[in-house]
């Protein structure tokens, strides 16, 4: 953990592109940063179902296994708690495995192991173990499929002390914050915007951008903060600029990054200069991470804040059928109807 | 790489038993020793109806996901035998929890094959009511149906029913924790169920030996339960061993693991490109083992049906594809405030909040005209 | 659900106690509860571990075995998934199983079965299919105990649409909540307060107090709401005392008695009143149940207040080692320091 | 009831095979076909002592939590043998994956009894180096240690280690989805593992036959591992057993299942009454097997050792019971930030900040002088 997380602190937006980068997809970017790490680190293993010869559902993991073979890149029986619990083992035993859960609804039959086990190993020995399992999940909706396949999980796991959770929203920060995931020695919830592994994007290879647990200003804005992680970074930004082109406002927007730990002294700088912060995340708001979000900016800038926090998610209800999607999805137009309100205090 | 020599490969430390068969790939009666069956030609010809049927049905599903129609189709094909065979021994009061590839069991059942198109197309997660036709909501997490159905059985022996529940999956899903804990609370409760097992050699790109080390039906030993293979594409096999197991059940002599050594012909699903790790010659070797041609020659040798027949099979079956994909394309998007029905029984304000809100903003879009 | 669940509406604090009341422990209440449910309906089930002729291991179905006999007083196979799986499935052949969880740490094995399956089986069939399953967890510390047996993953399940999650503080509750959850014909997840089952309390079986998922102002007051549940009620109540005692502070008291659905019109309107609003429950802050409320709080009421919410919490680490305990749960003097800190605002 | 006739009961499809024994109750010593041991007396005498050790450090921790000392204590009471037996076919690079009453295992390999009590005393979750001695940390959560033993063994493999890993677990245990997908995942990896159950006959309340319908060591036939039941009240066929498990997994022939046919003689733990559920009369069957006297007969009879021995054995295994109970009763309080640490091994902002929070909010107390 010593190179990649000791990256200088959060750059802004570049303004110069870095030299050696090439454009390349967002889930690439993660592919990329799985080979780098397998070749930089014989003890970084890949495991999970259909990774091998297929390179996964959603081929994240190919040519993995070609080249590093079935030691390396094993596909298990189908079978999450096995999975997860086999991964703490070999990681015991020395090794860094980056295992791959297929959807997001199908973590949970690993999810005791994750919580009672993954999470709390290093605390139960005062220390003296290690357990550097990064799990990848491909998250979220819009993408048209069947149940359990469209899901935000992720407040499951920012309440679980011992667990890192963050997600990428581009393919720089996909390919770095799973290199600092695997290089670092805690166990890291590493979940991937699905609907956005299309999305291209620039990928400097030369070193890190920014600290793996950093949120990041991608717009500087004065009348409010708008925050999103993962696939709802995009939304937020496209979101910024209708507002600015048909409104006049001026929004700020912050890429969030990691879910826990909560880059809070980010976030609370921003809120203090615009006052107002609008939260936008796929998982259900009812007990999600805007909760957390909102209660704690509250807490800490109660007298600047010119309008509650608020927050645009999903709704209290199962992930509907995929022909609903749009409408529980927290698209543009929910967004800039909740900057709308949140202007109007 | 041929797969019923995987079954005998180094990793398996025991041989496997010849599959139980009653009808040979070149569709001979043969007669087993523990499973007799006695069919009359009408019931031979309601099978193959019921497999042509299914398979028109599923390709169907296919062709209306190529065009844009549905989100998904997880096709059956090759699995014919398996599911009708297996489901034509279901009776009034038994109770069948479904995968999500049994679209032939589902059609047995009398099930609308729209409710399944339907799911597929994104407007429902299901829908259909598990007691109008004793058939369970398709499970799409793998294995979990196996505890459901155990659960729903060991209530079965409790009411003193005379029913057994029967609960298909497939070969990948043995590896679950909870296909062992089913299997587990069935014997310790001597619960009436069944564990049909498909065993189509593939769990998308996955090899039955990357699952398991010995022939799937051997996983029944280590719980107590009776565990038999039957030929997977043999229609009457299928039918004859699944009876005697429900029968067994029924008669409270407990659970039954039925491994169906079949062949998944198709993709995973519409999504799934097999070519990336399965040879066209192991798919070529299956074909010829075809569920339905099996049945088809043997109706034809014993002329228990003629070409007539045959030709009206396939046209009934059209018609009701062609149908379906009429309604399919003529189906109404859902409402979207479906998104906050039935989320409980018994209602829940924040559920009510939130309609109330979405309906507000809805109508909001409606006033400027803005959307 | 016709009968219990339509309790005439919250009645505060009953003023004369009503008739045929007895005093007993709560645990005692949640025992006499099963027992009634299990008399008024023969479809009613209780299974789990060593539930039978043990009692459980906290006693709470003592005697049921003896009474009801093995086939409805299951003493199940020790494996969790398998019980709340084969409790879906009687649910549906038309039983209501009462699931025991040994012990909070214990439910994670389940919890696939419990988000994935129990959760949206209803929404999942358009309503066709009702899944009673009452899934009772003793939860919480302060009783000493080893890993894993101390733990409120309530945030945890009420993230998850398609659950209902509640805790009772006394004897009344115990019994009337439990009552209600068999009859509701949705899936509740039931926290018991473990540390208070010896608590004695009275118990008035005649008819329900209130509707199942509504909160009760246990204590009025002006300067601030002390809000609780489960096994911080009782912490809310002495430190209410205390503060009144020692600073001449009126603060008011609720049980929220239901943590989804919260019952957020009557912790709203105390917030009106007091301006001023203290969350303590013993779980996690971070991503905890005080989040939710505070950023709820928050929107709703944000001209009426004068202080940001503020959480007292478990700690974002795990559970520590019993001899830590008392560190780490919010006892009083961490609620009086939270009063002291929200009336500094 | 007897327990070894409940193996028998209609409920069981199945006979179990007799335990593989090498000690009779009486102390003789018998040969088995399959597993021949060569055991010097010294060696013998060494078996002695780690079980009476054993049993007086187990005792301590009951007189312990009788005293207060202790939160809970899980007494081994019963399975000396099987644990020292087979903690002594472990060798250096191996590696230990216990459950939460292995004492026994853990004294063998060299493990501080002080951390176990302190972890039953409640002053810390565990805390040693699993490192030092090749023995992971108690595990709570019924069974979700064996895969953890699956995957260290997939890495021994995967190093080249000639070493192999050997997971503790229950009765009950076997029961859990985890502890079959770990059967599996060994099994499919061939991964170099020794699944040794302690079948003491009760999971808490619950008989194994509320557990299983066949004897347990059959589990494993279900997923392609060979298992053996041992007489697990005796020393030396639980040692012969385990070695050669150990050894067929160091040398890449898999994984194996050892039930060792045991019996819990006390309570589940010091919070649980078992007249509640289970006849004296059956904890008198079993005291009559008991597994040190076995060897005492055995010791005596041959000469391999005098009273002067066994009196120095109690006498030493005394001195360390009391030691160890004056070390309890000074063991300092924990310091109260330790709850801050260790949380994660690169650190986390929010344990940052509330390390700082709970350190201010101390101090206000220390500054007021107020508690
Ligand atoms: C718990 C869970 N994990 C992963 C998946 C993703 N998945 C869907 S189908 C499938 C393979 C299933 O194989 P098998 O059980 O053999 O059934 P088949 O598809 O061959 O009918 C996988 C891994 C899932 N649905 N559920
Ligand atoms: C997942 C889980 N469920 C429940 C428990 C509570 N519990 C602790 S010990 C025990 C019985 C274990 O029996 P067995 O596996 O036979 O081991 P033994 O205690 O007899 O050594 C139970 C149910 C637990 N620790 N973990
Ligand atoms: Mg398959
Ligand atoms: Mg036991």
């Amino acid at each position: 953990m010593t190179l990649l997380t000791t990256a200088p602190a959060d750059l802004a937006p570049a303004l110069v592109p870095p030299p050696a980068t090439r454009t390349l997809t967002l889930g690439k970017a993660v592919n990329t940063a799985l080979r780098d790490a397998m070749a930089a680190d014989p003890k970084v293993l890949v495991m999970g179902e259909d990774v091998g010869r297929l390179g996964g559902v959603f081929r994240i993991t190919d040519g993995l296994y070609e080249e590093f073979g079935p030691e390396r890149v094993m596909d298990t029986p189908l079978a999450e708690s096995g999975i997860v619990g086999t991964a703490i083992g070999l990681a015991l035993r020395g090794y860094r495995p980056v295992v791959e859960i297929q959807f997001d609804g199908f973590v949970f039959p690993g999810y005791d192991q994750i919580v009672t086990q993954l999470a709390k190993m290093h605390a139960r020995s005062l220390g003296k173990v290690r357990v550097p399992v990064v799990i990848r999940i491909p998250y979220g909706g819009g993408i048209g499929a069947v149940e359990h396949h469209s899901e935000s999980p992720e407040a499951l796991f920012a309440h679980v002390a011992g667990l890192k959770v963050v997600s990428p929203s581009d393919a720089q920060d996909a390919y770095w914050m799973l290199r600092q995931a695997i290089e670092g020695d805690d166990p890291v919830i590493y979940f991937e915007p699905k609907r956005r592994y299309y999305e291209q994007g620039d990928l400097d290879t030369t070193r890190p951008t920014r600290p793996l647990h950093g949120a990041r200003v991608l717009r500087q804005g004065t009348d409010a903060t708008l925050l999103g992680y993962g696939p709802t970074v995009k939304t937020c930004l496209a979101a910024a600029r209708v507002a600015e082109e048909e409104d006049g406002r001026s929004l700020e927007v912050i890429d969030l990054r990691s879910v826990s730990p909560l880059d809070f002294a980010s976030v609370a700088a921003s809120v203090r200069r615009t006052r107002r912060l609008v939260v936008v995340h796929e998982a259900p708001v009812f007990f999600g991470a805007g909760a957390e979000i909102a209660a704690r900016v509250t807490e800490h800038c109660f007298h600047h804040l010119e309008a509650p926090v608020l927050r645009v998610g999903g709704y209290h209800a199962p992930y509907p059928p995929s022909r609903l999607e749009e409408d529980y999805l927290p698209g543009l137009d929910r967004v800039l109807h909740a900057v709308d309100h949140v202007m109007s205090f | 790489m041929e797969s019923a020599d995987r079954e005998k490969s180094p990793g398996s430390t025991r041989e496997a038993a010849a599959p139980v068969q009653l009808l040979t790939p070149d569709g001979r009666r043969v007669e087993h020793p523990e499973y007799s069956i006695d069919v009359s030609p009408e019931e031979l010809r309601g099978l193959y109806r019921d497999m042509v049927l299914a398979r028109r049905v599923d390709a169907e599903g296919v062709t209306l996901q190529r065009q844009g129609e549905l989100a998904l189709w997880p096709s059956l094909l090759g699995q014919e035998a398996a599911q009708v065979g297996s489901a034509r021994a279901v009776l009034d009061g038994d109770h069948v929890f479904p995968s999500y590839r049994d679209h032939g069991v589902a059609l047995c059942r009398g099930v609308d094959p729209l409710a399944l198109l339907a799911m597929f197309r994104g407007v429902s997660n299901g829908g259909w009511d598990p007691e109008d036709h004793g058939f369970h909501l398709y499970t799409l997490v793998i294995g979990s149906q196996t505890l459901h159905a155990t659960g729903y059985a060991m209530g079965m022996a409790k009411d003193g029913a005379h029913g057994a529940a029967v609960v298909y999956f497939g070969d990948g899903a043995t590896s679950q924790g909870d296909v062992s804990e089913a299997f587990n609370f069935a014997a310790v409760y001597d619960a009436p169920v069944v564990f049909f097992c498909q065993n189509n050699q593939w769990a998308i790109s996955e090899p039955t030996e990357k699952q398991s080390r010995v022939p799937l039906y051997r996983r029944a030993d280590g719980f107590g339960l009776p565990g038999v293979r039957v030929d997977g594409n043999d229609v009457l096999a299928c039918l004859a061993v699944t009876r005697a197991a429900m029968q067994r059940a029924r008669c409270g002599q407990g659970p039954t693991l039925v491994e169906a050594f079949t062949y998944r012909m198709g993709a995973h699903t519409t999504s799934d490109d097999p070519t990336r790790y399965r040879d066209s010659a192991e798919v070529a070797h299956w074909a010829a083992k075809d569920p339905i041609a099996r049945l088809r020659t043997h109706l034809l040798d014993t002329a228990h049906a003629d070409q007539a027949f045959l030709d009206e099979v396939d046209h009934t079956a059209d018609q009701a594809g062609q149908r379906l994909r009429a309604l399919v394309r003529s189906m109404p998007a859902p409402d979207p405030h479906a998104i906050f029905d039935h989320v409980y029984a018994d209602g829940h304000s924040l559920v009510d909040e939130e309609r109330a809100q979405f309906a507000r903003y809805e109508a909001s879009f409606a006033e400027t005209g803005g959307n």
